[in-house]
C-alpha cells in the first residue's frame, strides 16, 4: 500500500504546512479572525475522509481546515476565504471558522460547539429517505459532548439508525479546559447509552484513522447506522492564534513535547521513502505558493455587497439610517 | 360558500402543499395523533415518512430540519406552545436563518416554524403565554402572524415555498374564526404584503392576529364617531411599509394594537418609523401587552395584561382630538 | 413496620382522592389550566418523599401534586393554588402545573421538561458547600430523558458528586409519544454514561419505592454523589385533562387494565387491616372536604394586583397603554 | 488620579462585591486562567469554591445558577460570546425571570449574566457579533450597557446586589477605554438612571455603549452648529424614562444611536415612546444596524452594517432643520 501511504503522507504534509503558512497570513494581517489550527490534528481528518467518496457529506467544526482540504475543497479558495476575498469558497462570508463548500459536500462548520450532530442527523435522514447511500460525517471536539444538543443528536441517529459517523477529536482541551475536568463518565459511554456502537482510536496514525473510519463508513453505507469514534489527538498550536498574544499557561511544555514524540506527519512519514517524500515536500511548497498569491491578491468585497446572499428572495434589509 | 375555520385553513394549506411537493413534510410532537389538528388525517394520507414524531428534543429536531433542508427537503416544524421558540431560538435566529449568508449563496434553508397556538393560555401559566413574534423580526427571521383562514392559508403556503426559514404564528384565539371561502380562490400570499380590512379617512388602527377582529369591531362601534381605517400587515417581518406610508398619508393618525410585549415590540417599531418616516398630524398610539409582560396562573390577573378593545376605543378618541 | 405501611397507605389514598377530587374542580371550572393528574403514579412520590426530611429540597414537575402533598405541603393552599386563589401556596402565580412552596422546601416545577435537573444541581451545590448534609430531589418523567439540557445536569452533578437523587417516573408516555419510540438506549444508560449510579425500580409498591430511594438518599447524604432512580409506573388518567374532550387513542384499554393490576393503592391497602383503612378512608374524604372548601372559598386575586411579584424591589412594568 | 480601564472596572467590581458579600461567586468558561481578563487574579484571591470553571454547557450551568440563586447564592456568569445569550435565552427570559412571579414572591433568582463582550468582533462571523439587549427589554429582563468604566464599574455593583436576574452588557470596543477614578468614588450606581454627558439646548442625542463616544465627537464636532444634548440612559431596562423626557423639555430634538438591529430594537422604543408621550417639535430620528443585521467574515462587509459618527452628524443636520 506504498501507493494510498504516500498520497496519506502528502495530504497530512499538505495541511500542516496550510495551517503554517496560514499562522503566518494571521500574523500578516490577511486572516482578520485568526485560526484555530489543527496541527497536530491532522491524521484524523485525513484518515476519515479518505474513506468517503465526494457525495459523502462532511459537517466541520471550527478548527475545519484539515476537514475542508482533506475532503477535497481547493485549497486556493478556502484561503481565499480564510482571508475574507470574493473567490473564498463562501465569498468571503464564512471565514475561517465557519466555513462551507457544497461543491465538495462540506455543508457546514456551525459556530454553535456540539449543534452540528443534530444538523448531521438531519441530512442524513433525508439522504437515507432518498434512498441513497450517502454517509453524513460530523466532527467535533472534546468540548462538545457537554453540549445537550449533541446528544439530542445522538439520540436522532440512533433511534432511525441514520447514516452518520460521530468523530469525536479528543485533543484534551476545550480552549484552556482540560476533558478530564469537564466530562464525568467517558465520552464513548455517552454513544453508548444511546445504544450507537463507539470506540477509541488512536488518532495519530493516519493508517489507524483510516481503518476505524472504513469500518464506521461501511456500517453506515450498509444501513448499520450511526457510530462513534472518539479519536485520542492533540493539539500542538494554541486553541487560536491569540494565544500567540496571551501566553495562556493552561498546558505544560512536557505534555506537548510528549504528543510531538507521536507526529501524524512523522508516523506517515516513516512509511514512505525519502526520495518519494522529498518530492511531495517540494510540490506541497509550490502548490501552497500559489495558494496564498491567489488569495493574498483576489478582490476584498465592496462594502455595497453587504446585503448579498441574506435571503433566497433578494430581500434587502431596511439600512441602519432612514 | 363553504366556512373555513383557521385551523382547517392550516389543515388545508399543509395538505395542498404536501401533495404539490413531495419535498414538504412535517415533523413535531404528538403527530401520531395530530394533538394540535393541523395535521389531522395527514399520517393516514402522507405516511410516517413525512408526518415524523418526534422526541421531546427541540433543539435537536430543530437543528435535524435544518440539516434536512440544507439536503433538499421543505421541513415544517409544528411547536405546540410559544416558549418552545424561545428554546430553540439561537437554532433558529443564530443558525437557521445565518447559513445561506455564511455559505455565500450556495445553500438556503426553507424550514418553517408553524406554531399554531400563539398567545395567552388563560391559567397556563408565565412560561406558556408570551408572544415571542417581535424577536425573530429584530433578529432578521421571516414572520407571519396573519388574522383570517384565508390568510392563514395564503401565508403558509407562502412560507412554506419560501426558500428562508420562517416562522408562522396562529393566535390560539383565531383557531376557531371561521370564513365563508370559495376553495378555488386560496392562493398563496406575498410576505410583506399588508391587508386594509376597512377603509377610512380619519384615523389608521393596524392590529394583527386576532386583535384585527377587536380592531374591526371597534371601528364597527365608533363609526358614528370616526372613519377608522384597519390596516393588518399580516407579516411582522418583512413589514409592509409602503403599505402602512399610503394609509398615513390619507388618514395622518395611527393607533397599533399589536398583542407582544410593549418593549422594543413590533408596536413601539410601527409607531418608530412612522414617527421616522410618515406623515403624522398627532402624536401616535399603541396599546401592547405591558413591558416584559409575565402572566400568573389567574385568569382574572393575566386577562389584565392583554390588550383590550376598551383601551383601543379610548385611544383613538385621544389620537383623533389631539 | 405496620405503622409505616398505614402511613404510607394513608398518604397514597390521600393523594388518589385529592386528584380525583382536582378533576371534578376541572369540570366544575374551578381549575381554569386543568391537571396533569398523577393517578397510578401516588407510589413513586411518596415512597422516594417518605425518605427525606423536612428541610431537603424537592424540584416537582408539571405532574407534581402528589409530589408537593408527599412532601408536605398544606393540601388546601395546594388546591387553593390549583384554583388561582390568593390562598394558593403562590397566591395563584404558579398554578397547577410549575407551583413551588418554601415552606415545605419545594422550590419548583419548571415549565421547561427536563430543566429542572440542572437546577437540581445548582440548589445541590450550594446546600453542599454551605456544608449542610441537606439532599436534593429532582422528579422528571420519561419525556425528559430526550431534553440534552437533562444530560448536562447529571453531567455537573456526577463531576462534582453533588448530592442528588435523579427520579424519573417512566410512565411509559410524553403525552400520545411511547417511550420505546423516543428513546434510543435506555434511560438507566444515560445515568450510568456519566458515572451515575442508576437503577430501574418497581413504580408501584411504595415499600420497594421506599427501599430504592431510601440508598440513594443516603448516598447522597454522605457524599456519596447522585444517583438515577428510574421508577417503573403509569398513568391510569390522561396526560391532562383536556383528554377528557380529545378522545386520544394512544394506548389500549387492555394496557391500562394491566397496570390497573398492580395499583399502589391496592398493594399497599393488602398491607393495612380493613378497620384502620376503613377509618383512613373516612378521615381522608372529611380532610378533602374541607381542602375543596377552603380552596373554592378563598378569595379571587384582585387584577390590579398582576404586577405583584414580578421584581423584587418592586419594579412596575409600565402598562399596555400610555 | 489613576487611570481606570473599563476591562479593570469590571475586575474590580466583581471583586469589591465578592469580598463584600461571601454569597457572590463566578462561573463560566476558562475560569482558571480568566481568559477574558475580567476575573484576573480571582482563583488565587477567592479559590475554586468561587471561582467555577464550567464545562461547555452553557444552558446547564446557566440553571445551575439559577438553582444555587434559589437556594441563597448570587451567582455572577460570565459569557464569552455574544450568541450565548441566545443559546440561554430560555433558561433566562422563561426561567429564571420567572420564578419569582411563579412563586408568588416566595424566591428570588440573583443571578448577574456578564457579557464582557458584546457586539461585533472583526471577521469573526455571522453567529458571533449580534447585540441581543434589546430582546432582553423587551422579555422584561433586567438590562444594563454601560459606557464608562465608572458606569461600569457602578453598575456591575448593582446588577451583582440585586435580587432579580440582570444582564450585564460590556461592548468589546470600550474594554480599554480608560478614565481618571478616584476609586474612593467608585460606588453602586441605580438601574433605570441615564446620566446626561453633555448638555445641550437644540436636539438630544441619546447613546448607549461605545457609541456614546461616538455622539460625544460629533457633539464636538458639530459645537459651532448646533448645542447638542448627549444622553445616555445607561439602562436599557428599566429605561430611564422621564430623564429623556427631561431633556426632550427642553430640546423638543431627538436622535437615537443604538447598535441593536433596526427592527424592534431600543432605537425604535426610544422614538415611539418620545413620540407617543413626549415633547417633539420635529420627527425624531435613529440610527441603528440594518435590520436583522447580518455580518459575515470579511471586516469591510461588516464594518458597512454598523452605526457610523458619519451617519449621526447626518441625522443631526435633518433633525435640526425639520
Ligand atoms: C456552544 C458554544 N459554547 C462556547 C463556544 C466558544 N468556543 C468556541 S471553540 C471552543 C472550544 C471547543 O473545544 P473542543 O470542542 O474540544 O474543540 P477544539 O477547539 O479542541 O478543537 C469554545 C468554548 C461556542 N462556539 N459554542
Ligand atoms: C421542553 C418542553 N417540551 C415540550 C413541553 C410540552 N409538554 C409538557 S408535559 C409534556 C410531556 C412530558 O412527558 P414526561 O416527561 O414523560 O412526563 P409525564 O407527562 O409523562 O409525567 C410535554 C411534551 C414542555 N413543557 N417542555
Ligand atoms: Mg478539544
Ligand atoms: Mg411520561
Amino acid at each position: 500500500m506504498t501507493e494510498l501511504s504516500s498520497s496519506l503522507y502528502h495530504k497530512i504534509r499538505f495541511i500542516r504546512r496550510f495551517e503554517e503558512r496560514s499562522v503566518d497570513l494571521v500574523a500578516a494581517g490577511e486572516i482578520a479572525s485568526g485560526v484555530h489550527p489543527c496541527i497536530g490534528q491532522e491524521a484524523v481528518g485525513v484518515g476519515v475522509c479518505s474513506t468517503l467518496t465526494h457525495d459523502d457529506v462532511v459537517l466541520s467544526s471550527h478548527r475545519g481546515h484539515g476537514h475542508l482540504l482533506a475532503k477535497g475543497c481547493d485549497p486556493a479558495r478556502v484561503m481565499a476565504e480564510m482571508c475574507g476575498r470574493v473567490t473564498g469558497i463562501d465569498k468571503g462570508r464564512g471565514g475561517s471558522f465557519h466555513p462551507s463548500d457544497f461543491s465538495a459536500n462540506v455543508y457546514n462548520s456551525t459556530g454553535t460547539v456540539g449543534h452540528g450532530a443534530a444538523i448531521a442527523a438531519g441530512v442524513a435522514w433525508a439522504i437515507q429517505r432518498s434512498g441513497s447511500s450517502r454517509v453524513v460525517v460530523s466532527f467535533f471536539g472534546d468540548g462538545a459532548v457537554t453540549q445537550g444538543s449533541l446528544l439530542e443528536g445522538f439520540n436522532l441517529a440512533a433511534l432511525w439508525q441514520l447514516p452518520v459517523v460521530y468523530v469525536c477529536e479528543n485533543n484534551k482541551y476545550a480552549t484552556t479546559l482540560p476533558v478530564r475536568t469537564a466530562v464525568a463518565g467517558t465520552i464513548t459511554g455517552r454513544g453508548a447509552a444511546f445504544g450507537i456502537p463507539s470506540a477509541t482510536v488512536d488518532g495519530q496514525d493516519v493508517e489507524v484513522v483510516r481503518a476505524a473510519a472504513a469500518s464506521a463508513v461501511a456500517r453506515a453505507r450498509t444501513g448499520g447506522g450511526p457510530s462513534l469514534l472518539e479519536f485520542d489527538t492533540y493539539r500542538y498550536f494554541g486553541h487560536h492564534t491569540f494565544e500567540l498574544k496571551t501566553r495562556l499557561k493552561y498546558r505544560s511544555d512536557a505534555e506537548i513535547a510528549s504528543w510531538q514524540l507521536r507526529d501524524p506527519l512523522d508516523i506517515q512519514a516513516a512509511r514512505v521513502s525519502s526520495p518519494v517524500r522529498a518530492l511531495i515536500d517540494a510540490s506541497v511548497e509550490v502548490e501552497l505558493d500559489s495558494v496564498v498569491a491567489f488569495a493574498v491578491g483576489s478582490a476584498r468585497p465592496d462594502p455595497v455587497d453587504a446585503f448579498e446572499y441574506m435571503y433566497s428572495d433578494g430581500l434587502r434589509p431596511r439600512a441602519g439610517v432612514a | 360558500m363553504p366556512k373555513l375555520s383557521y385551523l382547517k385553513a392550516l389543515n388545508r394549506a399543509l395538505g395542498d402543499e404536501m401533495d404539490r411537493d413531495p419535498s414538504v413534510f412535517v415533523l413535531g410532537e404528538d403527530m401520531n395523533f395530530a394533538l394540535t389538528n393541523v395535521t389531522a388525517g395527514f399520517l393516514e394520507r402522507f405516511g410516517p415518512e413525512r408526518i415524523l414524531e418526534m422526541p421531546l428534543t427541540e433543539q435537536g429536531f430543530t437543528n435535524f430540519a435544518t440539516g434536512a433542508a440544507m439536503a433538499g427537503r421543505r421541513p415544517v416544524i409544528e411547536f405546540q406552545i410559544p416558549f418552545l421558540l424561545l428554546l430553540v431560538f439561537e437554532q433558529i435566529t443564530n443558525q437557521a436563518n445565518k447559513f445561506r449568508l455564511m455559505s455565500g449563496g450556495q445553500t438556503s434553508v426553507p424550514v418553517t416554524y408553524l406554531l399554531p397556538a400563539a398567545g395567552w393560555r388563560a391559567a397556563w401559566g408565565a412560561q406558556h403565554s408570551d408572544q415571542p413574534y417581535s424577536m425573530f423580526a429584530h433578529m432578521g427571521v421571516k414572520t407571519v402572524l396573519p388574522a383570517t383562514p384565508r390568510d392563514a392559508y395564503g401565508l403558509l403556503a407562502t412560507a412554506i415555498r419560501d426558500d428562508d426559514p420562517v416562522v408562522f404564528f396562529g393566535p390560539i384565539a383565531s383557531l376557531g374564526v371561521r370564513e365563508d371561502v370559495d376553495y378555488a380562490d386560496l392562493r398563496p400570499i406575498p410576505l410583506g404584503v399588508g391587508r386594509v380590512h376597512r377603509v377610512g379617512e380619519d384615523v389608521t388602527v393596524v392590529a394583527l392576529g386576532h386583535l384585527v377582529a377587536d380592531a374591526l369591531a371597534v371601528a364597527e362601534e365608533l363609526a358614528g364617531e370616526a372613519s377608522i381605517e384597519v390596516f393588518d400587515p399580516r407579516s411582522v417581518y418583512p413589514f409592509d411599509w409602503d403599505g402602512l406610508a399610503r394609509s398615513l398619508e390619507r388618514t395622518g393618525r395611527l393607533v397599533v394594537m399589536d398583542d407582544s410585549n410593549r418593549s422594543c415590540g413590533l408596536g413601539g417599531e410601527i409607531l418608530a418609523t412612522a414617527a421616522e418616516e410618515m406623515r403624522l398630524v398627532s402624536p401616535p398610539k399603541r396599546i401592547t401587552r405591558p413591558d416584559g409582560a409575565m402572566v400568573g396562573a389567574a385568569p382574572e390577573l393575566d386577562a389584565a395584561l392583554q390588550p383590550t378593545r376598551e383601551q383601543l376605543v379610548a385611544a383613538v378618541r385621544k389620537v383623533l382630538k389631539s
